[in-house]
């Protein structure tokens, strides 16, 4: 049954596809019958800067610090993940489950610990 | 005579108000067969009374629900930018849009029709590709979120068993489509909202996560239809049963979509715009259109997890439930509107401390409160109203635990005396300067 | 891991916060400013060399352009200074009115200032209409008083242009009843607002030894609580027969600054009720000759603007026009210590530290 | 019921578009497009999943990799400048097509050695789990909690190495901060 409960999101996937590209080739019909401007030069498709030109390359390295906030992130989600199915059946369960899963718990709460301590957590 | 002339200026009143009581009076005849999904797809499967002709029917209803799906997120987003821009005009002290059409309802279409008509601009030194892609790409995750969403009873497109999980995975595509938008147009203004914006989703899914695992522990379901049901049949709504989680849910889904007091991915007065600062004409429209329909989403999802869905006191057996959800919806966005004419922007550093040394250990600590408090529900074969205990217990320790964060971190309470400036009375000659105490 | 390089970024002139055609050139590591270069003159027209060319009276106009949120307190600095130095005595009444003006245009200018500093710290308009609510009344009385309101021109040498018509007195008089209340209100608004503090506390702080040395004036000094008015230490225009207060910050943050202006616009709406109480009757401008020729000599005379000392140097070779006419912005002075307070901050401490100092750039560049 | 031949026609689109996605991946010259490519690809991947039924799994591949490893990826792209543009001209070129083959030699030989068809797609629903989370929340707890707790283990080495990482570029900085001051 799975399968097809999912065509319906394949069916939405095409029409959130097709839905912002209306306005956007209604835009582009504009732009054929002569009522909106297609005259890009030079100036026009700079990048802004504040009206002055720009200086410096943009792709180029940035912070490491952002690094670390992924993989906090990964950690975290995947922790998320695992925790998921044992919500979905703890309700049912009697209490030896819960010790089980506060151990997995405990185990990350003392890493979010640890990352606090050594300060990884303040944002520079 | 006078009394009937009196009521001239009225007349366009009056007719807006007839013509909604005619809507609503359409709307709710058309309910039950254009919504109810099971029973449209039923009468298709009867009339073919060859088995085999499945499919069909299947398709066909699916078809119609999804672009009913379609159809409701154009209105949100063409009633929703009106609601929008009155309502902060009012809290403004402004007028607001009001000369095209009654009321200036049909503003949104004449923003439309402007966006279509402007030029569209791309950087010379783009990546055309990605830049082309961004603004398209950002609506399938804010459209494919809307499916589980349950509208009324037997009245949700996409009822799976994994309802929570699945809206959370559609929507955390999201950040890499706005990091493309940003990166892809090469400017430093563009970069840095996208890099404040991946950031600040990035820590911000951790506490939704667990907040919605909270409301998962407590249910025993990710199927959002039943998670509306257990509401009701518990007669609690969530939301006051686990009011922390609701906060966390509500304050991290604003960082999520870039609103008041958590926008700072697109703050003008910093980033100018942030990762759409290059985005002219329709492509800016429809970055605008995605966040607007987002706020109608965290609506929604509020709604149905933490305010009962479709129930209301019994009124749902009198009014179509999906009414009843719809004013529940605009409710939340009425309260993000507040937020976004009320409150000044948090800093970046502000946020990332709030979500990690706050919300993210609380929540965890939440977490485990109700994971207990479930297993003394399911184990102890106790009386219905020990949940209306636990959510008393709850609210109370929602705000301890808040005291309790804010003596920690020591975040000043500032006091109006605290904070009035000395005044220095009658200063008097350059040389009063001598007489003041030391400056260094 | 690696060592990564700064970029440049530019912060104006076109861009929303930088309140002007002011232009900054960052250089950024991540979100943080490790240096920085103020780029002005985007907006100068070479007023005080073209005032060179123009008699005394012709000059005013230009004042307005200066500052052109504070037009009138900028009209007055420049007649006080010529009434200086060619001698002429401005009658009584003229002196009462051009005071009550004057804090009229103060109220106005920090309305402006402060609700844009809300902006810049990220509330979206709210603030600073429910200001521009206050301002607007108040620019509807100069226009009923001179036809004009942003760039007033409405004081003379010798006295001021018109006298306020009669409808004038009960439209501010409902005014000063209302102002404290509504100041009051935006004080529940955004003083106690928790990230409004957050966001302006401890931000940009200035110590009264570096506001000193950088000879900061007005509000931006005043924030770092070093007691100095000129309208108390150097008094004009009779102020020191008013009694008003001066209000002085704690640590001199963004925040106080933002609180010094609020509380200043109570003082002034207490000047005014003073004057309004005191308005004598009798002539609004005495009869100067109509090309003035002050004696020869020079002079620098200074008043309280909005934002601080402003300073007219003028000097007078005997001719109908000023030989040369030098302004001091306040703006430009308080300016100069954005870099050494934003090098080291983020961009959005930046940005309200920037607006937190009120500069507007047409005084800067002039 | 969906049909046989459908379901054909389902898995065969979906596959090939996985497939386009990840050579796509390896041919563009951009590493941001090649990142674009490679979410895609789990896109596609989690399709397949739900073919599968397994639709626990497809959600974690969407959440966990096209939702969070896509950007550990992109901030690993934004460190390396000059390769994000042009990744044309790499040394790797002959290694990695080397690897490539192996691999692929690899997954051959898994394909033709097990009988998937034994074990997946509809042989699968015939099982016909009508909470897969459920069911994976009761293996997951009893079955194999030893598995699950080790996990909780791995991941916290995870965090600690990141920090570690971090730190060390932490004390760098504080040595130069302290050089600034002495001078």
């Amino acid at each position: 049954m799975i399968v097809e409960e999912y065509f319906r999101v394949f069916l939405l996937l095409i029409l959130s596809i097709l839905f912002p590209l209306l306005p956007l080739s209604g835009s582009y019909l504009f732009s054929k019958i002569n009522y909106r401007p297609f005259n890009s030069n030079d100036v026009k498709s700079a990048i802004y800067e504040c009206g002055v030109e720009s200086e410096d390359i943009t792709w180029r390295q940035f912070n490491a610090k952002y690094f670390l906030y992924a993989l906090g992130f990964v950690i975290f989600d995947v922790e998320v993940i695992f925790l998921f199915p044992w919500a979905v059946i703890h309700s049912e369960q009697s209490y030896d489950i819960f010790l089980k899963v506060a151990i997995f718990v405990g185990v990350l709460a003392f890493g979010l610990l640890y990352a606090w301590k050594w300060r990884a957590l303040e944002w520079q | 005579m006078s009394l009937i002339f009196s009521f001239i200026p009225y007349i366009k009143r009056l007719i807006v108000l007839i013509l909604i009581l005619f809507g609503l009076a359409v709307g709710f005849i058309l309910s039950k067969a254009l919504f109810d999904l099971s029973i449209y797809s039923n009468a298709v499967f009867d009339f073919m009374i060859d088995k085999s002709s499945y499919n069909v029917a299947y398709f066909s209803s699916s078809l119609i629900g999804a672009l009913g799906i379609i159809s409701f997120i154009g209105l949100v987003l063409l009633v929703g930018s009106w609601v929008e821009r009155r309502m902060i005009a009012k809290f403004q002290i402004r007028v607001g849009p009001n000369r095209v059409g009654i009321f200036g309802l049909l503003q949104p279409i004449a923003d439309a029709i402007k966006l279509m008509q402007k030029e569209v601009l791309v950087p010379a030194v783009a990546d055309k590709l990605l830049f082309f892609i961004a603004p398209v790409a950002i609506f399938i995750p804010a459209i494919l979120a809307w499916a589980p969403i349950p509208w009324g009873p037997n009245m949700t497109y996409l009822n799976i068993n994994i309802g929570i999980l699945y809206i959370f995975a559609v929507s955390s595509l999201t950040v890499p489509i706005i990091f493309f938008a940003g990166w892809s147009s090469m400017n430093h203004y563009a970069l840095l909202g996208s890099m404040r914006t991946v950031a600040m989703m990035v820590s911000y899914e951790i506490p939704i996560s667990l907040s919605l695992l909270s409301v998962v522990i407590i249910t025993g379901t990710l199927n959002l239809t039943e998670i509306v049901l257990w509401q009701s049949s518990n007669s609690i709504w969530l939301g006051l049963l686990i009011p922390f989680s609701l906060f966390t849910f509500f304050f991290s889904s604003t960082a999520e979509i870039n609103r008041t007091p958590n926008d700072i991915a697109e703050a003008e007065s910093e980033i100018v715009a942030g990762y759409h600062i290059e985005y002219s004409g329709m492509k800016a429209g429809l970055f605008m259109a995605v966040e607007l329909g987002n706020a109608v989403l965290l609506g929604a999802l509020v709604t149905s997890l933490f305010l009962n869905g479709w129930f209301l006191f019994g009124l749902e057996n009198y009014i179509p439930p999906y009414i009843i959800f719809i004013a529940k919806t605009v409710a939340i966005y009425i309260v993000l509107i507040w937020l976004r004419a009320t409150l000044p922007r948090f800093r970046l550093d502000q946020l990332m401390n709030f979500a990690w040394k706050m919300l993210i250990p609380v929540s965890i600590i939440n977490f485990f409160m109700i994971a207990i408090e479930t297993t003394i529900i399911t184990n102890l074969d106790s009386s219905k109203y020990i949940i209306y205990l636990f959510a008393i217990i709850n609210i109370a320790v929602f705000v301890g635990l808040i005291i309790l964060w804010s003596k920690i971190f020591k975040i000043d309470k500032f006091s109006p005396e605290k904070i009035a400036p000395i005044f220095a009375q009658k200063i008097g000659g350059i040389k009063a300067m001598e007489g003041t105490k030391s400056v260094d | 891991m690696t060592v990564q390089e700064n970029y440049e970024l530019n912060i104006g002139p076109q861009h929303p916060s930088t309140h002007g055609v002011f232009r900054i050139k960052v250089s950024m590591n991540g979100e943080t400013i490790e240096d920085l270069d103020m780029i002005v003159g985007y907006l100068h027209r070479s007023m005080e060399k073209l005032s060179e060319e123009r008699t005394y009276t012709q000059n005013i106009p230009f004042t307005d352009r200066a500052d052109y949120l504070a037009a009138m307190s900028n009209n007055l600095g420049y007649c006080l200074a010529i009434e200086k130095l060619a001698n002429v005595i401005p009658p009584q009444r003229a002196t009462v009115l051009r005071v009550i003006f004057a804090e009229l245009q103060r109220i106005a200018s920090h309305a402006m200032a402060n609700g844009t500093l809300v902006s810049d710290a990220g509330a979206w308009q709210t603030p600073l209409l429910y200001m521009f609510r206050e301002r607007e009344k108040i620019l509807d009385l100069f226009e009923m008083t001179c036809g004009a309101r942003l760039t007033t021109n409405y004081m003379r040498i010798g006295g001021v242009a018109f006298e306020p018509p009669a409808e004038f007195y009960p439209l501010l008089n409902d005014l000063l009843g209302e102002l404290p209340d509504k100041i009051d209100e935006y004080m529940d608004l955004l003083s106690t607002n928790e990230i409004f503090i957050a966001r302006t506390k401890n931000v940009g702080i200035i110590n009264p030894k570096d506001a000193i040395n950088a000879s900061l004036s007005g509000p931006a000094l005043r924030g770092s609580g070093v007691p100095w008015d000129l309208r108390k230490a150097d008094p004009y225009c009779d102020y020191d027969n008013y009694d008003f207060d001066v209000p002085l910050g704690l640590i001199g943050d963004s925040y106080d600054r933002f609180m010094v202006r609020m509380f200043e616009v109570k003082e002034s709406v207490k000047i005014i009720k003073q004057a309004l109480n005191n308005l004598p009757l009798g002539m609004h401008k005495t009869q100067i000759p109509l090309a003035l020729r002050p004696e020869p000599g020079q002079l620098y005379f200074r008043t309280e603007g909005p934002r601080g000392e402003l300073g007219y140097f003028v000097v007078s070779d005997g001719g109908p026009a000023p030989y040369r006419l030098h302004i001091r912005p306040p703006s430009l002075i308080n300016l100069s210590l954005l870099k050494q307070l934003a090098i080291g901050s983020s961009l959005p401490d930046a940005i309200v530290t920037l607006g937190s100092i009120d500069i507007v750039v047409g005084e800067i560049d002039r | 019921m969906i049909e046989f031949s459908t379901y054909n026609v389902i898995f065969f689109s979906i596959s090939s578009f996985t497939l386009i996605s990840a050579i796509s991946v390896g041919l563009v010259n951009s590493l941001m497009r090649s990142l674009f490519f490679l979410i895609l690809t789990f896109i596609g991947v989690a399709g397949l999943f739900i073919l599968l039924s397994a639709d626990f799994i497809a959600i974690a591949q969407l959440l966990i990799y096209a939702g969070s490893i896509s950007i550990l990826l992109l901030f690993a792209v934004m460190l390396t400048p000059e390769s994000s543009t042009n990744n044309g001209n790499s040394k790797y070129f002959l290694p990695g097509i080397l690897i490539g083959i192996i691999f692929t030699y690899l997954m051959v030989a898994l394909v033709t050695i097990f009988q998937f068809n034994q074990l997946s797609g509809i042989h699968l629903k015939k099982l016909d789990f009508d909470n897969t989370i459920a069911s994976i929340g009761e293996l997951l707890l009893g079955k194999y909690i030893i598995a699950f707790e080790l996990a909780s283990i791995l991941l916290l080495f995870a965090l600690i190495g990141a920090i570690s990482i971090v730190r060390s570029n932490e004390s760098d900085f504080l040595i130069s901060l302290n050089n600034k001051d002495k001078k």
